[in-house]
């Protein structure tokens, strides 16, 4: 018999036996993009901690992944890890959890520490639809697309460039791929696990079941293909019209800047007022 | 016939609700009897656990919960540890044979249906299963007219899969 | 021969999910004749000697449910 | 009521179906929400409906911006609800009592969930009953009805909004998961049958100056935006005209009293209850779904002539005490029936205890309404 | 504990700046909130302190996040808080009911304000009492400590602290604009002197599977970040391991149960009382700073002859349902006094009516405790 | 005696007889010039409705402006807005309020509105400080500001364009004024509130108090001296390297475009939906 | 004369507020010696024959104390 | 001297409530005796109404609200209304007679001090009116040694303003 077994099996925890999602869906991909990316990094699951909050993206880390998990309310994951990785300055923080958790109900949350440029890897799972409720609308979801909630289409204006808005808030590395580029995905993640600082990444991920089966866009290989299609780099859209890029999706890094990164700035005010070089925030015992 | 309770279990995407809706959509509204349907799923959309109870009754429901199961229809292994102590001694057990097979007698009757494979194999769809369970159950007990179910079925599905499901429902008429 | 494997019980299936097979450029998969106990239809392997090991087939699958030989694999190198 | 609103007829039909349809009936223009587990069919249902005469359903960023936007619509006339469920009533709380500080009409339906927290969302409990009442910060009243069936979704959802209108003050609808996805015969009576209540306005040309719009325990007629009212609506303290003061305190005093008197004066309008009890010894109190079995245990209990009655409360907010004191001098034991672990029972057992033996018989499981089997038991127990 | 935290001395200390002395006296490294009236000097005075010894105050985007925060740290291990006021409150519901239902320690502070809603924010009423029990969706068990001046802002943040890691559990400091802003005596003892509790974790290196690191009555170790515990957190229903169940009543039922029960069964240890009721034949009870009035009232009563006691609840939730009743089978009459319209009322009033006469004197004006001279009256009426 | 009476006196709420700001604030100075704007388009208090949030900022038509005002709760008023301008679609909506109120707390219901382009004006009073609670620093407070919450520094990065972030969420019309430029001010409001879709103000405006005095910028005056020298409009500033361009203030109208706006893409699906046409939400009574 | 008028008690004073003397270009004020009812100094009006009706102190006063008389001013012409 | 209840009513931006607490700190850390200190003022922080009440006792102090004022300090024309009726009989009334003109004569003492004109002429600042008040109470009250408040404006003003707040008081001390 043969022996071969996944290699970021030893990622997962052992007492899940299946994922929880759907045939298909991206969640997957993108789950095991992350776990490439760390074990490409060689580092451990222990350096982790890992935050999300509440739907299908945020079941990726909980309790798939092997290592501490802390899987919040919904939209206020960003939050949450603000806490931890203020008391945990040396591990790695990532939030893994969807655009209705991370862009709609917990937008704020977002902007303000993009702001902050608090250091932390950010993983938005953009399906562009809430999967988990059963598909309604979501800002990221097109104008005029019927869910659940709008069933004569939608009618507002969307989110058409989180990336974009993360950038205006002030993180410090943004890029966006799809469930289509896993190793570009990896890559960037490994860049964004690295970056001292606010480190967001998005990820246009497919949802057969809720998006792709209900508003008729197909299932999970036709949406991968409509996703390599309509994929273009940053250098070649720089190339292209608004109207040629409309319905196009701009891949790759966009920002990768150096800037004041907090916990840093928290540290050095900690020393300032504590007349004394001293360990952070996690002072105390634990 | 007093007051019948009926509890389904099997996984999300299964259709384990819309039986339960068929069933009682056909005793309330075409067969003169009083029904109470109830439900509860995980939130995993596909493949969680999902439940249904209908309780038919001559008189008015009081208690609306499936207390003992007259009849448990299990549709998925992991609700075989999940329900099969609700069932009532000399209560009629059904299953779906290709997806339950844990399941060691008892005081009870057993109706097993291949409907997975015959829907897979007969209908090329494997989610009509339910239907073909419906039939037989339907066949087997009398519990409720062929005519008001197939009422129902017309009102409850969406057009376009209307004639599966009619189909699918009559094959398993065939089956007990 | 330790080129590849496909954890069946882990699949949901060519019909609804067959992201595989897509991925796949040398026609190494096709659907199983019979399902899987949870009634999804998962992948055979077919051309085993086709395979490239390009891995894309297990990259892309989400349920971690295909295995390509670590012969190109190393860590750190993805 | 407009016929197209108004779909008459028999059905088989989900509890949350039937609670949209009831909110249609009784006229809402106007829904906010964001979608959550067990309430989404309410939302679902509304956004297809409310279009089609007229109106509609905005999925909004949050639940907090939902109750806002209610809040807001509510002040430009319109009959406004929002549906959700435990964690956006958590989230909500904040502006929920501003929706009581500017006496908003609004109808707010909680389908209850299992919890505390994000628990287990399909599975109905009867968990935030006293959140309703005390969730917000501050003292203050709140009208909240129990339904137990389909049916019930509909009828009590057309009270909740004549409430809301007639006495200027969001109502809760508490259903829960259990009778939420629950279906049954519904069934809707023609338009001219259903009774519809429209807020108080200002007479149009009022002096603006002369608008008396707040904290009149009759209910002051609502000084709607739109109609040249130039209302000053502000939830800090303020006194009949809308001015803020916030220093002293007899305004303070005015601006809670007022507030709580003008639902607690018409408590007994508002009250309604099922009192099956005449002659009985014991007497189950209970609301909701749990009320069902709690019928079917008393009637089995009947039949082995013990003598059980049953008080089921469907206003349970503002907590209608007098109906509680009345049963309980009437009988010798109370047990309290709850899908918890007795939110209500200290505010029975209070008005109770004096006249009764009162105990709580809890759900065997937390999720899982009380078996009349076991409420049989515990009937023999006491009854010995 | 470290010297730096504890600022040994005698003061004529706000009672704001007494609690935030108290956090740091108790071990706090941690604290996030968002400004508010009349909570800020808390924060301003932490946000002084903490540094200093290594830690940090931080002002977040709103009240939601701040909790969050806290919630996040102290699962990073560190001893945290938030303050804040109603509104604030309000908006933390949500996040609170996930800290009980993941179990983690930390300390809320709520400096209650006049209310309900904007309200009056600088006048002092004990108008959250409920919320905090209630406020979040579902069932669930709280702690509450309600000082009644500078010095108890600081002994009780000091227990609040230690009740938190004990309990591994949030802990609310119910205090008011009336006592955060008092100022009085404050005497902060010797470092040595100062009991600080410290949360149990499981042992370093046990095998992350066999880790039970939740749902037990007796206080399971909790797996805190970063040990290499693998610690699987979620608030959704779930098991001793921390595995989610998202269908089995059973689960949910267990899942409820066990995290009531954790509170429930230390509730004799939680609960502080100060009785003074010995052959009283009246008894008032009271918290917080209306203690005071009443203390002063029951003196003078007893000067006049009148067998008059107190009973205080420092411990207001878990409801102290037992000294209730143990006081109310000693005595005839029962006056409870709130500087509210009678929120905790209803639950003593439950446990004591069967015994004795129960009646409730509210504050002649809602935000001003009550007038020794008024609470006399009312006592001469009832004696009559 | 002279028998002048202040033009904008009609304006004013007859019950108020002062502002309640402290002496120097510019917030009536905003005041003012929204008024002025009104005026200046020959509309009326009654064309309006006037919503805010808590802070001085939100004191100014609460409740100075003689008109229907709604005083709401903190970081919520765009929320509220939104449902009033659903229910009346021909009333103009004009939020006013503070920076901490519309950037920190209610961050997600600015982005989120401005990313739907619903009509209604935002006037959004940036003091760079949470005034009436006692001056904590805001996410717009300077980096290393000793605030009553940062007394060794904010250590943040703060948001130093809020109109940016704007426009990256999607709104129509964004300005950026100071209380140094009242006129032009006037002028961007007067666009504003003729602007078929979200258009959003920023108004930097002195705090003497609680910024000026505390933190050692000086009185009223000095601060709009301080304005006026640091200012820039964006023609200018277009001509400058980054570094010119540091703690300058960017003035000026940055964006006025063009896109499908929220209460007309409701009303045209109510009438797809309805089959009929009829009157948007505003169908029902009253 | 009709040009200028300071409302002195809405005034809060020239030593913290003072913008209406800053925004004047003509010296037409100067500080009041006495105080108004709420022990604020209000700025008194000394040079109103400088004035150019230019009305930045109307305009800038934050408290609507100061009018300019209308001669240039126009409805809608600001 | 059993228990002394003091009212200071004024708006915000006179400091009110640093009188308050300039009592409170002087009785309690340096005079041997008891005290309790509270407030409330509204949301302006210039101009609006502030409150500040002051308990002395020799004993422990149970009920810490001022019910009666022994002593009511009456700092702005607005305070008249919302505190003058809270005066006990025989009380002492204390007013900034610049700022304070609508108080009619009663069953009380008053004590009227320019103190706002007394700042602004001689201290060149109208911030320090409520120490002149302060001292002038002390004068005339002997509530509290001058030593004790002297020792608690060193402690309780920041270092730079510490001379103008002593010399203001000083200054009321010669006042009545
Ligand atoms: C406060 C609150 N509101 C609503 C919900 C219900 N809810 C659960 S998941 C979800 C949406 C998830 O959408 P997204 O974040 O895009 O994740 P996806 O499922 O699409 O991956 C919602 C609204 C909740 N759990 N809590
Ligand atoms: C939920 C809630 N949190 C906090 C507060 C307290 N609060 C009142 S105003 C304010 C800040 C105001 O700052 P900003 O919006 O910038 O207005 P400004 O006073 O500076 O004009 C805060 C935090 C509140 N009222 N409600
Ligand atoms: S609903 Fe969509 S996003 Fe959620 S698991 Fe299923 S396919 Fe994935
Ligand atoms: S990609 Fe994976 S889950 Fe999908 S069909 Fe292939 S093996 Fe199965
Ligand atoms: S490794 Fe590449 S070539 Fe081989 S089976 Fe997988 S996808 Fe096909
Ligand atoms: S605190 Fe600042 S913003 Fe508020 S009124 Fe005073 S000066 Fe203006
Ligand atoms: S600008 Fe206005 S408020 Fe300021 S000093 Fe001049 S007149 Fe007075
Ligand atoms: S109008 Fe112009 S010139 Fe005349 S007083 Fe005012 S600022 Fe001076
Ligand atoms: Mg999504
Ligand atoms: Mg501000």
């Amino acid at each position: 018999m043969n022996e071969l077994v996944h290699p970021y099996h030893c990622f997962i925890r052992p007492t899940v036996t299946h994922t929880t999602f759907c045939p298909g869906c991206g969640d997957g991909t993108v789950a095991q993009s992350i776990l490439r990316a760390i074990d490409g990094l060689g580092m451990d699951m222990d350096d982790f901690v890992f935050v999300s909050g509440i739907g299908c993206a945020a079941w990726i880390p909980s309790p798939f992944f092997n290592a501490d998990v802390l899987h919040t309310t919904h939209g206020r994951p960003i939050a949450f890890a603000f806490g931890i990785k203020m008391g945990l300055p040396d591990k790695k923080v990532m939030v893994v959890s969807g655009d209705g958790d991370l862009v709609a109900i917990g937008g704020n949350h977002l902007i303000q520490n993009a702001r902050r440029n608090i250091e932390m890897t950010v993983i938005c799972v953009n399906n562009g639809i809430y999967g988990m409720t059963g598909g309604q609308a979501a800002p990221t979801t097109p104008m005029g697309v019927k869910t659940t909630t709008t069933p004569y289409g939608t009618f507002e204006n969307f989110f058409e460039d989180i990336s974009g808005l993360v950038i205006a808030a002030g993180a410090s590395f943004v890029a966006r791929w799809t469930t289509a580029h896993p190793r570009q995905l990896t890559n960037s993640i490994k860049k964004a696990i690295q970056k001292k600082g606010f480190a967001f990444i998005e990820v246009l991920s497919q949802c057969p079941v809720q998006f792709g089966r209900k508003m008729g866009t197909g299932n999970a290989v036709q949406m991968l293909e409509d996703y390599k299609k309509r994929s273009i780099s940053i250098k070649e859209a720089k190339k292209l019209s608004p109207e040629e890029l409309r319905d196009r999706i701009v891949v790759g890094e966009f920002v990768d800047l150096d800037k004041p990164e907090m916990v840093e700035e928290v540290t050095r005010m900690i020393r300032r007022a504590s007349g004394e070089v001293q360990e952070v925030v996690d002072a105390g015992r634990g | 016939m007093g007051r019948t309770e009926i509890l389904i279990g099997g996984v999300g995407g299964q259709g384990v609700v819309l039986s339960g809706i068929l069933l009682g959509t056909a005793a309330s509204l075409y067969d003169g009897k009083q029904a109470v349907q109830t439900q509860s799923y995980s939130s995993e959309l596909r493949g969680g656990s999902a439940r249904a109870e209908v309780i038919i009754s001559e008189d008015r429901i009081t208690d609306p919960e499936v207390r003992r199961a007259d009849i448990l229809i299990l549709m998925a292994e992991d609700a075989v540890g999940r329900y099969l102590n609700k069932i009532k001694p000399k209560g009629l057990l059904v299953i779906d044979a290709d997806l339950v097979k844990g399941v060691t007698s008892g005081d009870y009757d057993i109706l097993a249906i291949p409907a997975t494979s015959i829907a897979d194999k007969e209908m090329n769809n494997i989610i009509v299963a339910n239907l073909i369970i419906l039939g037989a159950l339907i066949k087997k007990t009398k519990l409720l007219s062929v005519e008001s179910m197939e009422k129902a079925i017309e009102a409850s599905v969406p057009k376009k899969a209307k004639d599966l499901n009619l189909k699918a429902f009559r094959r398993g008429l065939e089956l007990s | 021969m330790d080129t590849l494997r496909i954890y069946d019980e882990l699949c949901k299936g060519v019909e609804e999910c067959g992201i595989c097979i897509y991925v796949c450029k040398e026609e190494v998969f096709r659907p199983s004749e019979t399902l899987n106990q949870k009634g999804y239809r998962p992948p055979v392997i077919v051309n085993e000697d086709l395979c490239t090991q390009c891995e894309n087939c297990m990259i892309f699958c989400p349920d971690l449910a295909v295995v390509v030989s670590e012969k190109k694999r190393k860590k750190g190198s993805k | 009521m407009d016929e197209k609103r108004v779909h008459t007829g028999r059905y088989f039909m989900m509890g949350n179906v039937a609670c949209a349809e009831g909110a249609l009936a009784a006229g809402c223009e106007f829904a906010a929400g964001y979608p959550i587990t067990p309430a989404t069919e309410i939302a679902n249902h509304l956004a297809e409906k409310l279009p089609r005469v007229g109106g509609a359903f905005f999925q909004m960023e949050d639940e907090i911006s939902s109750i806002a936007a209610v809040i807001g619509a509510s002040w430009a006339g319109k009959k406004a609800m929002t549906v959700t469920s435990g964690p956006g009533i958590s989230l909500m709380l904040e502006n929920i009592g501003f929706a009581i500080g500017v006496e908003t009409p609004c109808v707010i339906v909680n389908v209850q969930r299992g919890a505390p927290t994000t628990g287990m969302p399909t599975i109905g409990i009867q968990g935030d009953m006293v959140q309703a009442k005390h969730g917000s910060h501050g003292d203050y009243e709140i009208i909240a009805l129990c339904p137990s069936s389909p049916q019930e979704m509909f009828d009590h959802t057309v009270i909740a909004f004549n409430y809301a209108e007639r006495y200027r003050t969001p109502v809760f609808l508490l259903s829960d998961a259990f009778v939420g996805h629950m279906r049954e015969e519904v069934v809707i009576p023609e338009a001219e049958k259903i009774e519809t209540v429209y807020r108080n306005i200002p007479e149009p040309g009022t002096d603006p100056l002369k608008v008396k719009g707040f904290l009149d325990e009759d209910v002051a007629p609502m000084p709607i935006f739109g109609k040249g009212f130039k209302a000053h609506v502000t939830s800090s303290c303020h006194d009949e005209y809308g001015k803020r003061n916030l220093i002293d305190i007899s305004a303070l005093d005015k601006f809670v009293r007022r507030l709580s008197n003008k639902i607690l004066k018409h408590k007994e309008e508002i009250t309604l209850v099922e009192r099956d009890y005449e002659d009985a010894e014991i007497v189950l109190v209970s609301y909701g779904g749990v009320s069902r079995a709690a019928a079917a245990a008393a009637s089995q209990a009947r039949k082995r002539g013990i003598p059980v009655g049953t008080l089921r409360l469907i206003t349970v907010w503002p907590f209608p005490g007098e109906e509680i004191e009345k049963m309980a001098r009437k009988t010798k034991q109370v047990i309290v029936l709850e899908n918890n672990l007795g939110q209500v029972y200290p505010y029975i057992k209070a008005e109770a205890a004096h006249f009764a033996e009162v105990s709580f018989l809890p759900p065997k499981l937390v999720g899982e309404i009380q078996d009349p089997e076991d409420i049989l038991k515990k009937i023999e127990e006491v009854s010995k």
